[in-house]
């Protein structure tokens, strides 16, 4: 093959860089991108002019500034199989099957994407479907009768933990990170210290020497440390080397 | 049924605590529909919709009767027997006001009741935190010393006992439940010719006009 | 109203779930009022009544309609924004990517990843795929006896419930859904060595479901 057929048939169209810019955040992979170019410009799924879309895809890939790596990789395979295609379009002998029919290249990549496009379009369906709490909502205050005794509701770690996601997903992602980097058993610890300063002051000894091991102890202190920061406690050392003292705000003098 | 009393009929379903007059039309003012009522006589028709309501329901099988000063659905007293065998067979789910309330209460510990409506964007009724400090499941460990001197709420022993955990520790890490494909929805959601991308903005739009 | 259907309109009013037939009569059965009924004419009777409610709250701002076997008290979709007002909740968005995996596992099931890494052309996140887990909408249920031993996921109940569909034969019509031996037609005359291969897998895996 002479090296202006090549290049004929990769610069075969002028419109082949018409295209306005997209952002591969707006697709879903490398089919939705496809089926963007061919149905934009009103192609024949199944007669696609193969190195017009390489072109136009590449062009696409190239202009992307942030592609991450994991997200670039499907992107990369789809560039790799177009190219593939369309040097297989240049063989001057048509590949055939056992039976000596021709074959078209492309069957498998247009098969691709009438598939993909079709469930594309159901889930967009789906989506258009009266949703529970987006929608319509059913019931939400026990509806007891005056009298029916309601037994007490179970506890179900999985429904308070989707509770707590589905709170975290309507705050802002700042928020978000700040409950996430928060340790667990400060807040446990906390509690703890709090409850133990309910009823007056405590010598910071007495407290940490319910704290058993070095974890424990590191928590309770960062727990305290916590606290008094929050104004929520008060520690006290009336003299050098003395005692220190934990009060709870409000009863310090 | 006119609009204004389909429209409060459904609010009352959806409420996750009787509704009050006040409370029907503060959300119903908002709406396009009530943008040129006045405030008095948009009470006065919310009566008169809540009253033909309850009539409505008067023979029914489910009524709308006032209760603790707002408006709920309750099932009629005479199949208190009915519905006492249906909650024999299943117990009553936690609604999902009071999850949500437990849940920050067990991951944010100590935490004010302020706190808790900031993050779930809603009024927290007293009621629920009642029920949940009855059930055992959260406890008033102190106040935090701020104006007002709120509550602070932590989770109580029954908690632990009742959810299957040792200690608080043992609750599963929230960031495990963090899910990437959502975040990453927020970065798409710009304008692009695609129809599907369009929906969703629409649903974004709606859900911001709130 | 006859008290039959007085007392189904408070069970439906009282479940936290779709309340079936079966269930309903089963409720019932245990009630004196029902001693000398026969299984199979209270049945009846429930399906009757029913669609009398069905029928009663078409045009309110409540309703009673069907969803995964089950019946359920919602409110009508027109009132949605108030109702989100009342929440102060956004509407849980569903990404694209979300809603096409979804809509394969629904339209395909049983089906494992790789299929719908296939037909989607990019890789599935086990993120997005544990959040559906977790929303009851899809669910493992077993494995492929394939190398690998891959798991095959299938809707869950609680996918019929959130769209609002009685059964999958409800969802939106596929008939336009070409089957894969159309598509490869479409495609070509005769068939390219990788489809075909992908292309028995994917019938086989359909065969075995049955």
């Amino acid at each position: 093959m002479s090296e202006s057929t090549q290049l004929s048939l990769i610069q075969s169209d002028p419109d082949a860089h018409a295209l306005p810019p997209v952002h591969l955040d707006q697709f879903e992979g490398p089919l939705d991108v496809l089926l963007h170019l061919i149905r934009k410009q009103k192609l024949d799924l199944f007669d696609i002019p193969i190195a017009m879309i390489t072109q136009q895809y590449l062009d696409i890939l190239e202009i992307q500034e942030d592609l991450d790596l994991e997200m670039s990789g499907d992107y990369l395979v789809m560039a790799s199989s177009l190219m593939q295609l369309k040097s297989r379009m240049l063989l001057p002998r048509p590949e055939t099957d056992d039976e000596g029919n021709d074959i078209d290249p492309r069957s498998e990549l247009a098969a691709q994407l009438v598939a993909y496009e079709q469930y594309r379009l159901l889930a967009e369906e789906l989506n258009e479907r009266p949703r529970l709490n987006r929608d319509l909502f059913v019931r939400c205050i026990f509806p007891e009768a005056d009298d029916v005794e309601r037994p007490l509701p179970l506890a179900d770690l999985d429904a308070l933990l989707i509770a707590f996601r589905a709170v975290l997903k309507r705050v802002n992602r700042e928020v978000r990170h700040q409950i996430f980097t928060e340790p667990m058993n400060m807040r446990e610890q906390m509690s703890f210290v709090l409850q133990r300063l309910q009823h007056g002051g405590m010598p910071l000894d007495e407290l940490l020497h319910d704290s058993p091991g070095i974890d424990a102890l590191v928590t309770t202190i960062l727990a305290i440390l916590e606290l008094w920061r929050q104004q929520s406690i008060t520690v006290l050392q009336r003299e050098h080397f003395g005692a220190i003292m934990l009060l709870p705000r409000g009863k310090e003098q | 049924m006119n609009h204004l009393t389909a429209q409060i009929e459904a609010l009352i379903l959806a409420s996750d605590e009787p509704l009050n007059v006040q409370k029907i039309r503060d959300l119903l003012l908002g709406s396009p529909d009530c943008e040129h009522v006045s405030v008095d006589s948009l009470s006065a028709n919310i009566r008169d919709s809540l009253s033909e309501l309850e009539t409505h329901y008067q023979r029914r099988g489910i009524q709308v009767i006032q209760v603790g000063g707002g408006w709920q659905f309750r099932t009629a007293t005479e199949h208190a027997e009915l519905v006492q065998r249906l909650w024999q067979v299943k117990a009553p789910r936690l609604s999902r006001s009071a999850l949500e309330t437990l849940a920050i209460i067990a991951y944010r510990q100590p935490t004010t009741r302020a706190e808790i409506e900031s993050l779930r964007g809603v009024r927290v009724s007293s009621q629920m935190i009642a029920n949940l400090q009855e059930r055992g499941w959260i406890k008033v460990i102190g106040r935090k010393e701020v104006p007002g001197r709120p509550h602070l709420f932590a989770t109580g022993k029954q908690f632990l006992v009742d959810f299957g955990l040792n200690g608080l520790k043992d609750l599963p890490d929230s960031s495990q439940l963090m899910d990437d494909d959502e975040l990453n929805l927020a970065a798409a959601q710009t304008a692009s010719d695609q129809p599907v991308a369009q929906q969703e903005l629409t649903n974004e739009e709606i859900s911001n006009n709130e």
